[in-house]
């Protein structure tokens, strides 16, 4: 670079822009709720350091992971991604029309924006204990009642992000179709979804691999699942068989993530 | 005839036949005092009256930032205005519902500045879009789409010399090619009135040449009306019937053609 | 002064005490010089290695968790606290036609969270009292107390094997649709074994003295603590009792059921 | 409109993109899967309907929701958040270096890549159970050992969705940026985080309510929390307390969602 | 003089001394057998030879989609070019590492075609972006900036006319005001070569004009080199020494501006 002499224009604008009274009252709130937060939370690296050895002796326990079982559970693990599949399936598709409804700007009305981000909260609020009592009760035991339980949380989840992927996407797309007179649906199905695409397959397997390593839901509604099997191992303190199946679904979620990636490299 | 530049002169509804002879009575684009405000002290268009008839070509002119893009955006309500009335083709577009609003930008084809090409799908897709407006949703996908709407995608296509781009994804275009598309899109509307915003910014002057050439068969062959804005002064004296000079959201002269002065344009562009 | 710190795992019937323990400490407090830090920890398995990674000085734990803690690690038993009515029952349908044991085979069982206590091992146990093998013969389906209830009601499964007494009791209670007398009991287990206090191995022997002499002199009013202080509603916890000597041995019945349930390594009797 | 005689161009091109052999195996293989998958779901619409009273009646069991210890679960809720609050924030923190590690095209190196992909899979992946275990062990029992799995746990989750939205912004601006000579890090912080920080301002506040609802974490750590409260009173059969206790919550989080959109707003 | 649109004409390295006389012997930038391709049967820059000294300034034309833009970006490596080599300021630019090209890419100013501002930031902001390469991350965002860096940018910005705008954010401005920020972004580099793709498309004819001139003094009063693209050719016949014209990704000729047959290049825009 040539040292030339930096000449200076007129005066610069402030640094920064003077903030409302309301929103600097916010600000300091949120600063002060921050640090009473860090008090009680009884920091300390030291403890953290000292206690490190503990924690590779409960690593040891864990190896040599199992392997006397690993057919049977790589059996359920596909069983549990099957059930995984179907409910994060349906989830998907109900979360769409859900998303249009909750997305700002493509909601049709401002009553039914806010109804659509509450059932998408509640849905996500209540445990999934509850969904699952819910279910066994409606429909009995089994992998149905597992699959509508799935299916609910993946609308509580993807609900409120395919909504906000929508939010987010470029409005200029959307300003050609409407002015060409398009209505809502082809607005969203020709200009919103091609752009907000990558996003909601990232989120959508995220949702299929959040059911498949959640899937102790499956095991209270009797429908097995390889979630169960992980928690009997640790119950049972049996560390190296915990090691294997935490293992086996490491490579599964691994793998729906590489799908993703693969997907959405080719989209973006 | 410098002085024109300053004081705005005619075209106003208020007293229009003094200036222009409409050429019919009731216009196609009526802009009647229109203002634009974003936030309190920023007004960027300002009482701005202007009136089109079928089969006219407008061209809009002044410098960045006078405010053609927003008065163009304003007549479609893609931008809300602060006041004033935009009626296009006997519709009251700035108290139309919703549904009214959409008949009227159906026939409305409005070229933008920035093109707004969906990025991820194919060149065809994109004009096909176009007919969205009467076709419904099924438009979104140039693999859904009818045969016949195909076909004519592809002539609109070829009217602006992209037949062999078709399958293109739309973000692998060159800066005037993506231009070109959005105004096939544009015409993919069989619009009666088209809005262009700066049409020709990013074409070469062949290409220019021959969408300006397009503009006008479309004025003579179908009677559309043509309002477009450029900074390509050439442009406006060749292929406008009349030219509306902007400046600082205000109209600053609304002449023929034949009487803009084009070499005594400075005061428009000054600073 | 010393601070003593103590964990809670799952124990049925405290958890009113989990909610609001200050009562309870402060009389340890004052009865022992100890300061008392009392956490409830909800997986017995963290318990295990808080006690074995010398993070907890106590623990009060059920049953099925001394073995567990009594086996892996070398916390001593110090206190016993015995509940009145903690047994396991098996329960189906009066109209469902089952009314033995065997009668089972081959059907689906709701039982509860894998290694509880008065819900996975007292009916296992039962069972296999009864000639079932828990792990052959049935299929047994772990899941939530409301869930099994309700599953015996649609006929999802055949039988529910749970706590009689703080499980079945109060969800029979608050039906509305059957009345008591559509339920059968058809096998219900001993009083199980008592909840226990244990004490890390890391922990000096006066330090559990001081606390088990503490407990033992003012029973009554500790228990008070636990008991009153959590209102009206807590009082069908009355009759606790704290049991100043812990007998090894009482606690091989949950052995054997740990045996039943395919978990051979928690099965051998001590001293054996 | 007009009744234009829609005149035809030359012959359009194909409706499809002729798909290569090993994607249409691939895609074939995924449908097969689903088929596979839906079957064993035992997917039953009238078993569904039918059991509709069952769940109004167990709805009834919940209502009203009882209001003896509003103060409590509020005072609990509120900790929780903070406990919260504080494991999201070094959460978020530790994710942004590792996401930046995570994104394709912001990466450094290939191998980088993997590695930080999956550790941030790893995190997910390992059970918060597992988690809460080795943080108990190492730094014993109280909010810090909480605090450090929801940490764990919103890396698992930022790290991945970070990386994400900085691979899906528009590149126009990195290249501006990076042929203004400037390094990573002036890409990262001048073009990558503005155009990215909408998404990243969700999946942030995702995280936080993600940590404030699944604080039953927080309880096997014997921090407290709300989530033991939950579980408690779901274990003692108060329907009606459970229901309250998910009120409070479904209040804290839609309020933690309006922040988020109000954030959000003001940057799309 | 139409044939020379068709065949290529001098201006390749292996024979420059016979058509055009360069100024210095060792060239600001050189290009030498340039090719890209887009997959395997869209060749886009097929050897491509050209070679520019200091203080010079290039106008490249050519129709669109003859490859302007993809050259210019082939020459900071925004592109990986196929083959061919591209040398700027004595720096290997297609071999070059990481940190090497950085330091070259510091001492060039890119103009987008696209602008490519940051939407969500200010202007202002955006402008001390151009100083990042010297000043490190630190130039951000203006309210981490130092006080000299702010001064330098309102300078930038006063140079282009948009002094005023600082505040604004990028993405609420007009087409022009954009292309604007985005050569005040590029002068804030203290560039010794600027690439600009079409930097004045945008501008009203006083600004363009205005930005033509302000890369004639940076060339006179700093030895700037300046290589634009354009489709103006009038702009090309009055601020360009030389002109370059790319048609279907091949140099269609190279010649001194007095000797280019601005006239006849009817064949050059041909489709
Ligand atoms: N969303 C917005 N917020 C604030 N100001 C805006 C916004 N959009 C446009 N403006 C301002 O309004 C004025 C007019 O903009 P407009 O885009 O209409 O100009 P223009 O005449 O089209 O200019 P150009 O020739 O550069 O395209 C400009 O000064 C611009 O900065
Ligand atoms: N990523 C890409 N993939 C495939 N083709 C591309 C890609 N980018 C550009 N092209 C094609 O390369 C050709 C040259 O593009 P380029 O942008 O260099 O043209 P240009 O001369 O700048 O045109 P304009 O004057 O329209 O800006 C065009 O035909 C364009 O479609
Ligand atoms: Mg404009
Ligand atoms: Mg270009």
């Amino acid at each position: 670079m040539r040292a030339e002499p930096a000449r200076s224009g007129p005066p610069a604008p402030g640094r920064f822009v003077r903030p409302s009274a309301l929103s600097f009252a916010l600000w300091v709130g949120a600063a002060a709720l921050l640090l009473w937060s860090l008090q009680t939370a009884e920091l300390s690296l030291s403890r953290l350091v000292n206690g490190l050895p503990q924690m590779a002796r409960l690593l040891g326990e864990m190896m040599p992971p199992a392997t006397s079982r690993l057919e049977n559970i790589a059996e359920t693990l596909l069983d549990t991604f099957r059930m995984a599949l179907v409910g994060t399936l349906f989830g998907v598709l109900l979360s769409l029309p859900l998303a249009v409804a909750a997305a700002r700007g493509l909601s049709p009305a401002r009553p039914v924006y806010y109804l659509a981000r509450a059932l998408i909260t509640f849905f996500r609020t209540v445990p999934d204990l509850v969904w699952a009592i819910f279910f066994v009760v409606t429909v009995g035991l089994g992998p149905f009642a597992g699959v509508l339980t799935l299916t609910v949380d993946t609308m509580g989840y993807c609900g409120r992000f395919f909504a906000e992927a929508m939010e987010e996407v470029d409005t200029g797309p959307q300003e050609a179709l409407r002015t060409a007179g398009s209505g809502r649906a082809g607005v969203i199905i020709g200009a919103v979804i091609p752009s907000a695409l990558p996003s909601m397959i990232a989120s959508s397997l995220f949702a299929l691999e959040q059911a498949t390593r959640s899937s102790v839901i499956l095991g209270l509604v009797g429908a097995g699942g390889i979630g169960i099997e992980l928690k009997a191992s640790m119950d049972m303190f049996e560390y190296d068989q915990a090691a294997t199946i935490i293992i086996a679904i490491f490579i599964l979620v691994a793998g729906v993530e590489r799908v993703s990636s693969a997907l959405r490299a080719r989209l973006i | 005839m410098a002085h024109l530049a300053h004081q705005p002169v005619g075209g106003a509804v208020d007293a229009p036949p003094t200036v222009i002879p409409l050429a019919s009575p009731t216009p196609v684009l009526a802009v009647d005092a229109l203002c634009k405000r974003f936030g309190p002290d920023l007004e960027v268009l300002s009482a701005v009256t202007l009136s089109v008839s079928r089969g006219e070509s407008v061209a809009v002119i002044g410098a960045n930032g006078s405010g053609k893009s927003t008065l163009l955006r304003c007549c479609v309500r893609l931008i809300e205005p602060s006041a004033g009335r935009v009626r296009i083709l006997d519709t009251d577009v700035t108290a139309a519902r919703r549904r009214v609003l959409r008949r009227v930008r159906q026939r409305v084809g409005f070229v933008f500045q920035r093109h707004n090409l969906v990025p991820r799908l194919s060149v065809l897709s994109n004009v096909i879009h176009g007919a969205m407006g009467r076709t419904g949703a099924l438009a979104w996908h140039q693999g859904a789409a009818s045969p016949a709407m195909r076909g004519e995608a592809m002539h609109c296509l070829e009217r602006v010399g992209l037949a062999e781009l078709a399958r293109r994804r739309a973000d692998q275009l060159s800066g005037g090619q993506s231009q070109r598309v959005a105004i096939a899109r544009a015409l993919m509307q069989r619009p009666e009135v088209v809005l262009a915003d700066e049409p020709v910014a990013s074409l070469d002057p062949s290409a220019g040449a021959e969408v300006m050439d397009l503009f006008a068969r479309l004025m003579r062959d179908e009677a559309v009306t043509v309002v477009f804005t450029t900074h390509n002064l050439e442009h406006a004296r060749q292929h406008a019937g009349r030219v509306v000079a902007l400046r600082g959201g205000r109209v600053s002269f609304d002449l023929e053609t034949a009487r803009v002065p084009f070499d005594a344009l400075g005061d428009l562009y000054a600073r | 002064a010393e601070t003593v710190r103590m964990a809670v795992t799952d124990v049925a019937g405290l958890e009113q005490l989990r909610r609001e323990w200050s009562a309870f400490t402060e009389k340890m407090k004052e009865y022992t010089g100890y300061t008392i830090e009392f956490a409830p920890v909800t997986s017995r398995t963290a318990a295990v290695e808080l006690l074995r990674s010398e993070n907890v000085d106590l623990v009060l734990t059920g049953p099925a968790e001394y073995v567990v803690i009594n086996k892996l690690t070398e916390a001593k038993p110090l206190l016993g606290f015995s509940r009145p009515d903690y047994f396991s029952g098996i329960i189906v349908m009066a109209d469902s036609g089952i009314t033995a044991v065997s009668q089972l085979e081959g059907k689906k069982v709701a039982m509860g969270d894998i290694g509880s206590t008065s819900s996975h091992l007292g009916p296992s146990a039962v069972l296999a009292d009864y000639g079932i093998d828990p792990t052959q013969d049935i299929e047994v389906i772990h899941t939530a107390d409301k869930i099994g209830y309700e599953s015996l009601k649609r006929g999802d499964v055949a039988a529910w094997g749970t706590n009689y007494m703080s499980d079945f009791v109060p969800l029979r209670a608050a039906e509305t649709a059957l009345s008591p007398g559509a339920f059968r009991v058809i096998a219900r287990g001993p009083d199980l074994p008592n909840d226990i206090m244990m004490v890390g191995a890391h922990v000096s022997d006066e330090i559990a003295e001081t606390i088990r002499a503490a407990v033992v002199e003012h029973s009554d009013d500790l228990i008070h603590a636990i008991v009153a202080e959590g209102g009206e509603e807590n009082q069908k916890y009355d009759g606790m009792q704290f049991i100043a000597e812990v007998k090894d041995s009482d606690y091989d019945y949950i052995r054997k059921a740990y045996a039943t349930i395919g978990h051979p390594e928690f099965g051998e009797f001590v001293g054996d």
